[in-house]
């Protein structure tokens, strides 16, 4: 059975044109890029061949990109380099309540050193509140974190506006885009952001690479001490084969992503529809229009996510869910949550997230399949008395 | 993920005795919505032993299972035969649980204790 | 004209076989090992087993394997995270002055967080002196970390005394394997250890993977926060190819590493012997015997490293230098003024570090080519006057 | 590391005058082997003019490469034109530098202002 892949947010194949950019580069070019000899030098210019591509995609200098080793480094080295940097000036941070963990946790672990951190309330469609924003900021606030679009429910935050009032405030801006970048435009300027995170394998380059764009004069200390690689902004030998994979893969990305997110919004409207007009008790998390272009994310009331999945599963579809049942902790999605969700429907949430492969008759097949599935696992709950 | 093992997964598929019982002699309703997953445990017994058991729950794959596994295992037994059924007898009748998944087999014991406990109360109750 | 590449210690070629188990890993079963479906079970399932196969050749338990991007990142893991989980405890940590920059460096940025650091010396040929270790300790002192063996001098430490010593006062111990394991035999037992670094590259594993040993009970706060990947020690999706290919790197080490540093060592010593032979003043630096099967580290007299190897380049062959002219300070090798280099010698300091295809003629050819070449440099320096 | 230019290589590979003047006008000995280079520089001056210049060097690529530039440019020059020989000229006369390496080029520069500075200190020791 084929699979019906709908976890693209989760992570997504590499292209193969990605991987086979990448194959020189494992035992033919194999030179470190930090040496001097001629072999090394080959290494030395495929990486810094991508290094620009990425800078052009997000509208940055070269210099203004690091590689690392995927999102969550980013985000880690953006959020605990500028907290270390900015000790001195004041210890306050500001994010939203919907952040991924590599943001929320890396502001927790902040908050038992010294840190105080002030997570920002989001609407019913999971947008952050602006007007929040500036009752927040104190004079000691030297940070603000807020990501691009949720990857949960895929709403896409006013970045640019947050960047205006940090920018008024002088203070330092991130955003996580790894749910954004490859699949929607991304520009540092328009968005008004220092600081930028990046991740390889969301939008078909290899997993275990990413990038974070810091901007010209921005303080930050390294989260990886050691070697002079990356203008001494990140230690280790490079990972030769997964940054020209990723560069490879913002090329790609850069040509379809216009004609892709339209026929992406198209498919993804009609599903929801469809689940909407033929499931009861079923309702769509995150805002209607700002929102990935590849994200669906709906919650049946009565009934647990994981357990959806598992028939799903069964039927060769793979998705995701925010229930608790699918991670280590009993509550639900905080993201689910935070937009006012009772227990009941954040437990029974499910996320099909759409890829380029994704055609209209996978998405009509899971539209039959799921109404049997909903209404099996609702004769069983003992919360669904409809 | 840690994987389920082939019987939970089969418990899942096809999960044993779903439903209510009408007139039940003992009912456990157990768990809350808060940490995803609650389960209605109806017992039927005669003479001391459990004639009949039928379960519903909301939940995950791991809970749909154990209450599936808890209704098979107690059916025929008598009530005391039935309170040795600890979550780790549950458990280890599936094969055993992914580790973070080892809460889910609480719920059954739960609500096999609750259940056995209303079934007392309605007896005395009854001889009162 | 093919490369005669002595620069193994600074990174290998991918094995042929490594890169084709890792194929399937990129666009067939992409599957994120977290989720739940099946399709992510495959992935799940590879990476277990190369933690298994990982953590069989240490003599550890896989629980207590994290993988991680590389030999940096684990060192900066275990040396940042072990100084703020036991920040309570104290304060000093004890390293030596002979270490990579990823310890080097990460101990720096610690001393300018409240820590406080020892540096052990290290006798002439390269070895941390044992009887310094002990004075150094003090009821503050949380951790040790000591490399298992040098990166530019190959010297091979006595890392079981040192640990030994380490448990005896009950104090962390870290070792940085970087360069050993793969190449002689690491057993965490044996070493006494309770973490320990490893990168996949050095061994003719991928790029941008690598794994810290963490024995079981190891206080450590995790460098990278956020998913629950890695039993919540580093989030992040994990690099399932890099972690595969790392895995198949172990198994083909494991089943040559007896006889290849056998046969190493026999034309090491040959081709030290031939080079001190016919070239004059002319060192060898770190152990002559308690070295790695692989390197060769040559000083000559009044010349500069930077122009051997570009001179070297120019005849194909790939080497290193611990000369400040390959990097953008102005000092030369930490290391070599450690073992009490003249500068003059330090900067004229050549590595060979030899590989599984390494042969005899290709040595015979550099030790052919290469007195040319010092004579050259010596006929143009002014402070060659013999 | 980042490349050099094909004119650095070309220099490093056939450096010119390399050597020493016996009896120069002038000697310039600048660096030191803790920074990694040393220069040696000689002149020999007519009717203000440098007929001839040789050098010998200490250090990496650059080094070498500036060291062999500085003397071309300065043979055929007058003292007065060959005082405007900065670092950034010899630099620009080898298609740069990459950043790491422009130090070097200090060398060539100082190398030649102290071999001046000797060929002006021993012509006023003559005339005195
Ligand atoms: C001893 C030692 N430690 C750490 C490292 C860093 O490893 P990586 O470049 O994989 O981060 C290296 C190699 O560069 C090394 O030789
Ligand atoms: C919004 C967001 N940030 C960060 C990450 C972490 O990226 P990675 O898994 O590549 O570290 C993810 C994906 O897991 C994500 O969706």
């Amino acid at each position: 059975m084929k699979t019906i892949y709908l976890d693209h947010a989760a992570t997504t194949a590499t292209d193969p044109k990605v991987l086979e950019t990448m194959l020189p580069y494992f035992h033919e070019h194999y030179g470190n890029p930090s040496s001097i000899y001629s072999m090394s030098r080959v290494s030395k210019n495929v990486i810094e061949n991508a290094r620009e591509i990425l800078a052009n995609a997000i509208g940055a200098a070269p210099r203004e990109i690091v590689f690392t080793s995927g999102g969550s480094e980013s985000d880690n080295f953006a959020i605990k380099g500028v907290a270390q940097a900015l000790r001195d000036k004041g210890n306050h941070i500001i994010t939203s309540q919907i952040e991924h963990h590599a943001v929320l946790y890396t502001c927790k672990f902040l908050e038992k050193n010294g840190f105080t951190v002030t997570y920002l309330p989001v609407d019913h469609d999971g947008i952050v509140k602006l007007n929040e924003l500036e009752k927040a900021i104190t004079p000691q606030t030297i940070l603000i974190t807020v990501m691009h679009a949720n990857n949960e429910i895929g709403a896409i935050q006013p970045i640019r506006q947050i960047g205006e009032i940090a920018r008024k405030h002088g203070i330092t801006f991130h955003t996580d885009a790894v749910q954004t970048f490859g699949h929607i435009p991304v520009n540092v300027d328009d968005l008004n952001v220092d600081l930028l995170s990046i991740s390889g394998h969301k939008f078909y380059g290899p997993k275990g690479v990413g990038a974070l764009y810091i901007r010209r004069g921005t303080k930050i200390t390294p989260l990886i001490h050691g070697g002079d690689q990356e203008h001494r902004r990140r230690a280790s030998t490079e990972n030769v084969p997964g940054i020209i994979g990723m560069g490879k893969a913002v090329e790609i990305a850069l040509t379809t992503m216009d004609s892709e997110a339209k026929r992406q919004i198209a498919l993804r409207d009609e599903f929801i529809k469809t689940l909407l007009d033929t499931i009861p008790d079923t309702i769509l998390n995150g805002h209607p229009v700002n929102r990935l272009p590849n994200n669906v994310n709906i919650s049946f009331e009565g009934i647990e996510g994981e357990s959806i999945l598992l028939n799903l599963d069964m039927e060769g579809i793979a998705a995701s869910t925010g229930s608790a049942c699918s991670s280590s902790s009993l509550e639900p999605s905080h993201v689910l949550l935070s937009i006012g969700l009772t227990h009941e429907f954040a437990h029974g949430s499910v996320r099909f997230s759409l890829g380029r492969n994704t055609t209209k008759e996978e998405l009509d097949y899971v539209a039959e399949i799921l109404p049997g599935i909903i209404k099996k696992l609702r004769a069983m709950s003992p919360l669904y008395k409809k | 993920m840690e994987q389920y093992s082939e019987k939970v997964m089969e418990h899942f598929r096809n999960p044993r005795n779903v439903g209510k019982i009408e007139n039940p002699d003992g009912i456990g309703h157990v768990g809350n919505p808060m940490c995803g997953d609650v389960m209605e445990l109806y017992i039927k017994v005669k003479d001391n032993v459990i004639v009949d058991a039928k379960f519903k729950t909301f939940g995950c794959g791991a809970a749909i299972a154990t209450s599936s596994m808890a209704t098979e295992l107690v059916i025929g037994k008598t009530i005391e035969e039935a309170q040795t059924i600890t979550n780790k007898v549950v458990a280890e009748a599936l094969d055993g649980l992914p580790p973070i998944k080892m809460h889910c087999s609480n719920l059954a014991e739960e609500a096999l204790e609750a259940a056995i406990k209303d079934y007392h109360e309605k007896l005395a109750h009854k001889k009162a």
